[in-house]
């Protein structure tokens, strides 16, 4: 026997769970303020996020998948891209989208049952909330492969979960991206949950990282709570794919503080103790304890900042309840470039169905 | 007898049939510990273990395969795929594998599979949770496709689907999984895979219907006996085979008919229905069939879905216009 | 003017569209050097270079998928499945995604590919090489699906499709790549993705049929022509969405119809035209509407394929029975 | 950063090949006459390969995939699988099938357009063959399952090709295999080529094996061209499976010596030149120069065997001819278990058109 290859898997981390630096600070981090705006989105996504949470439980809006504990990572990808990229998210990336200058009324609507959750006026490219799970990836491949014929500097950086990773897509994706050396990054937000089913159930793999050999393509672990070391590894992958370097896949651990969704009930599969362990590693408490210990946050600057957060919550919150309510006809507007004219009898049946509850609700 | 609940019935049913045969074996995502999303699986783990009742990695083509391959072997495997609209990853499977086993060996394998997942819109759900795809199973040759509307029937049915020696596409309303109660016997009494009920009698317009559809065609039964007007209300019940000789006795009786879906128009179940009954009892007809479909839209999003699914006010008018044609 | 072959046609039609429009980009299994199975993209690598005319990894899922992805970025994908029966993984991405995206971003994305696969049986191909699956892309909400027939028509809906802002499933009857040539004028002219094409005037009776059904279609009326009953013969071609203004004035003139696929009978396109002329037609019809289809088996393996699919003489036949029809 | 997991791919081989040992031979191939049946049954798939691409050109078959160059993969999984095991072939696996017992007549039949060549009397539980590209390794993972579920000691091998790693089937099956632990051996048979797409641009991935990895469970490469490698490296995996050690994922390289099928024309995107430089690593030249070497076979016996594998193909192409034409019913027969009621009108129909047709020929 001889050796054909051999690999190894890189875990990246910059800060402990008490905000403790646990290896030299990547140079961005030199200045800590510099990392005040990450911080800042961080609580402004947790606030967004309760208030969602809380919209679902009093029927303002429908089933919505929590963001709470991945903030680090959403800030960290939110920060590390250009505008001329393009985000394919999941269905829980609205941090990102946030600082994609989405509009986190959008989320809102989206989670309230409407298409134009999905419009992004302020980010035209990226793509929308993603529910089948993996099918963003070989978008992404698509997306890449167009910047790459185009020779121009953008990535692609696709989101998915530690569950996406089992499915076909995610790995006929990846493979892909290896073939043509796409500008292609994709971050397996690993929060140890596919709704009920554990991440040791989900693949014998030690890491997901090593799901990148099978496509032979870069890849990292990092720890997902810590703000620096997503903004390192997403960074360095993102120049690396910009560069003409080619793709990368990180593995993003972190955990899913909240049920999966909130049409769920994690007690039923995990315990108390279990949840509370992980709340000593959630990523805003870390960055915060590191910004105090270096006197770049104050505790004046964070009551400001929740009443500033607060008042942007209430903003988006009215931006969503003011939203008028979509027409019927919406379900047949964008269906087609142009509607073709078969659809004329449908649309009148619409119209005819319509007008009579019109009558009917009048009446 | 107990009073229960659709989603109920198919968990007294799970329970039963792996009670009755240790080869019966479920799985799928979150059906495990977590006894389905829905709960259709609850108690089942801790009861036949994790063997017997296996939460799988997130692949529907994986667990649609694996079925085929545990079923080949010797198991009764009854396979969970979350909702409907995740379910289209496992028609490579379904048709280029379960549907043709038997008999591209010509009877040397069998694939006595089950693929059970939730149909339709109506429960306010995100996007992609609310799809109505049978008729994409039910043109796959070499299955049967099952979509019971009630407790009993589900029941009934699911336990005939998992006995069957062959592959069942076996849909479940989710839009009906609590909405009424029935009182279910658990005697393990299987009903026909190839049999429409007739559940409501009448003289003057034949409704057919399934799944969630039933109930709305019930209640347009009931607004038009307000009117002096008998509709006859079909469950169809199994989609593939369909007993075309229960819906064309029904017809020939009351020259009318009105096929109800909430799938999109094109090529569903309703057109396949309303071509066989124009074929096979033109003569019959006082009429033409009518198709009370969904749009031949993208499944909208919940605010919306109530003007995109079929409802009894939408059924009621066709059956009015078919009342009056003339 | 060339007088070329069908498969040809696609190739002048592909090499033009990419002349034309450098965001049109070929992407495939073996599509490359090999200029794919069937040579549709023979030459076009060495003439637009591997970016442009791309062999994929082995992935249709991923063709599909990717497409989607380059659509949405600007680019003019055209897919090759190289196979319609390894299609099937493609319809999560056409259903929950091609299809889709335009209106779940309420315009904001759009997806305009093209899926180019051949179709059919009648090749004498090995397993799973001679499917029919129009019905279940025709069922998709959002995506147009055609299929040609001829090779001046596979030309000018290839350029139509391609140059269609929203997704097309391109279906090109494999029987037919070679089996006759047609005189086919280069001149980049796109034909109308909304129209069916009357191909032979009759006045006894209606045939619709499309791809390689239409041999067999035009065949049949050559046949009934010699007994003095005319058949009016239809090409589709267009089946989603479908052109009934042409197919129903050709049914009110002759008052009979037969819809022809050699797809399994059960939710075909044959069982919707049969449903929408008995629907709007009714009183025009002086017999059922009878559709002559494939069986609803799996499709055997080439031995029995001539017994399987649709010919001239089972479209004589039932064109005889509506004829007789009393 | 630190380092996460450590990762080798180790390859196989015992012969070079002109014959030469490489290695020291594992206990198996002490006795080199112990190895003279897999010769035969190697000799003998080359004998039916030809004739069944001769019978393809003369219209008595459709297309025919060839076997030519793979024979000691073949050969080794034959020798080494159990009866009780199960085998998943691809399309191209008919040498392996020879050697569970399956006559390979049937494999005239399977590629004469006749489901009856997927009828296994000798070998009734192994998978029919299978066309749709990597679609059998899911049946493989419900198989293993099966067994593992009712504690067998048995194993489920399946094989596909280069071109099947890229699909999600692939990946998902052996990420199932690794979370069951399942015991099964899946077979990569790296010939290079999916159909014109060279091996290079299936995947960036250095080995195939090494697409274990993402499944964390063991793999190995090893040269398919010799019988030994493959006896033993499949042998390992197999027994380690069959123990309850868990899956494995092999590749085995190779080289498609012939077209893709019948219907290709390699020329058009391969040179002369490297078929011929492949040729000399072929493995029937290889094993048999070992064992002349080793004194364990002799040219008198290679005459023999060839005279023997000539008439043992007649008798194959004889019982294939003379089987008789599977009749137009054959189409509904075994469609179901029993054939539901609602087909009686399309089973008259067709035997209405039956009728008409032999009144025709009659007539
Ligand atoms: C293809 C598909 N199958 C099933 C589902 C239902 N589902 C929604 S989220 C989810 C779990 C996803 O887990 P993971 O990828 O880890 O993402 P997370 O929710 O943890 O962010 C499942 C099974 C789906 N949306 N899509
Ligand atoms: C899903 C699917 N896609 C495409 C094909 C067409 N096809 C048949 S063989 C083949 C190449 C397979 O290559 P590989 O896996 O390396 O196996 P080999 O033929 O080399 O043994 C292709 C693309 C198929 N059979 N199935
Ligand atoms: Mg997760
Ligand atoms: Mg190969």
């Amino acid at each position: 026997m001889t050796v054909a290859a051999t690999f190894e898997i890189r875990f990246t981390r910059y800060l402990q769970p008490d905000g403790r630096e646990a290896a030299d600070l990547p140079s961005f981090a030199a200045d800590p303020r510099a990392l005040v705006p990450d911080y800042r989105a961080m609580v402004f996504m947790r606030a967004l996020d309760a208030k969602a949470v809380a919209m679902q439980r009093t029927g303002q809006i429908g089933t919505y998948a929590s963001t709470l504990g991945k903030e680090a990572i959403d800030a960290g990808i939110g920060g590390v891209l250009r505008k001329e990229d393009v985000l394919l998210p999941s269905y829980r990336e609205s941090g990102v989208l946030m600082l994609r200058g989405v509009s986190p009324h959008r989320t809102l609507l989206y989670w309230g049952g409407d298409e134009r959750g999905n419009v992004f006026p302020e980010s035209p490219r990226d793509f929308p909330f993603n529910v089948p799970i993996g099918t963003q990836l070989p978008h992404a491949a698509g997306v890449a492969y167009a910047m790459k014929l185009r020779r121009e500097a953008r990535v692609a950086l696709a989101m998915c979960g530690d569950g996406a990773t089992s499915k076909g897509d995610f790995y006929e994706s990846l493979n892909a991206a290896g073939v043509w050396q796409l500008p292609m990054v994709v971050v397996a937000v690993n929060n140890h949950y596919a709704i009920s089913v554990p991440r040791r159930m989900q693949s014998a793999a030690q890491t997901l990282a090593q799901k990148a050999i099978a496509a032979g393509i870069a890849c990292e672990q990092l720890d997902g709570n810590d703000l620096i070391a997503v903004r390192d590894g997403v960074g360095r992958a993102v120049e690396k794919a910009r560069t003409g370097g080619g793709p990368t896949l990180i593995e993003a651990l972190t955990y899913r503080l909240s049920d999966h969704t909130t049409a769920d009930d994690a007690t039923r599969y995990r315990s108390a103790e279990e949840v509370a362990e992980q709340w000593k590693q959630e990523p805003i408490l870390r960055l915060r304890s590191w910004l105090h210990a270096k006197g770049a946050w104050s505790q004046a600057e964070e009551q400001a900042l929740a009443k500033e957060a607060a008042a942007h919550v209430q903003k988006m919150v009215q931006a969503y309840l003011e939203t008028p309510p979509p027409g019927p006809e919406q379900m047949f507007e964008h269906l087609y470039a142009r509607l073709p004219r078969q659809y004329a009898v449908q649309l009148a049946q619409l119209a005819e169905e319509t007008e009579r509850d019109v009558e009917h609700h009048a009446g | 007898m107990s009073n229960i609940t659709l989603v109920e019935a198919i968990n007294l049913a799970l329970a039963r049939a792996m009670e009755e045969d240790e080869s019966v074996v479920v799985l799928g995502e979150d059906v495990g510990l977590n006894g389905g999303v829905f709960r259709a699986t609850a108690g089942l783990q801790s009861r036949f273990g994790a063997e017997r009742v296996a939460d799988t990695p997130l692949a529907e083509g994986l667990i649609a395969g694996m079925a085929v391959g545990m079923a080949a072997e010797g198991l009764r495997p009854v396979a969970e795929i979350q909702f409907a609209g995740f379910a289209y990853a496992t028609i490579d499977q379904l048709l280029n594998h379960a549907g043709r086993l038997r008999h591209r060996t010509q009877g040397r394998l069998s694939c006595p599979m089950v693929l059970r997942t939730p149909c339709g819109a109506g429960i306010h759900a995100p996007e992609h949770h609310s799809e109505s795809p049978e008729a994409m199973f039910a043109h796959i040759p070499g299955i049967r496709v099952v979509y019971p509307s009630s407790p009993s029937r589900a029941y009934g049915l699911l336990l005939a689907a998992i006995q069957d020696p062959d592959p069942v596409v076996f849909l479940e309303p989710s839009r009906l999984y609590r909405r009424f109660k029935e009182e279910v016997d658990d005697d393990g009494t299987p009903l026909p895979l190839d049999k429409a009920f007739v559940v409501r009698e009448g003289t003057d317009v034949t409704f057919v219907a399934w799944g969630a559809m039933l109930r709305e065609a019930l209640d347009a039964a009931e607004e038009l006996a307000a009117e002096g007007r008998f509709a006859e209300v079909i469950d169809l019940a199994t989609l593939k085979p369909i007993d075309f000789e229960t819906v064309l006795a029904s017809v020939k009786k009351t020259g009318r008919c009105v096929v109800i879906t909430e799938a999109p128009r094109t090529c569903s179940l309703a057109s396949e229905i309303s071509a066989n009954i124009s074929e096979q009892a033109l003569l019959s007809l006082l009429a033409p069939v009518e198709r009370v479909t969904a749009f031949d839209c993208v499944t909208p999003m919940f605010r919306l879905e109530e003007k995109y699914m079929p409802d009894a006010a939408r059924i009621a008018a066709a059956a009015r216009k078919v009342m009056e044609y003339q």
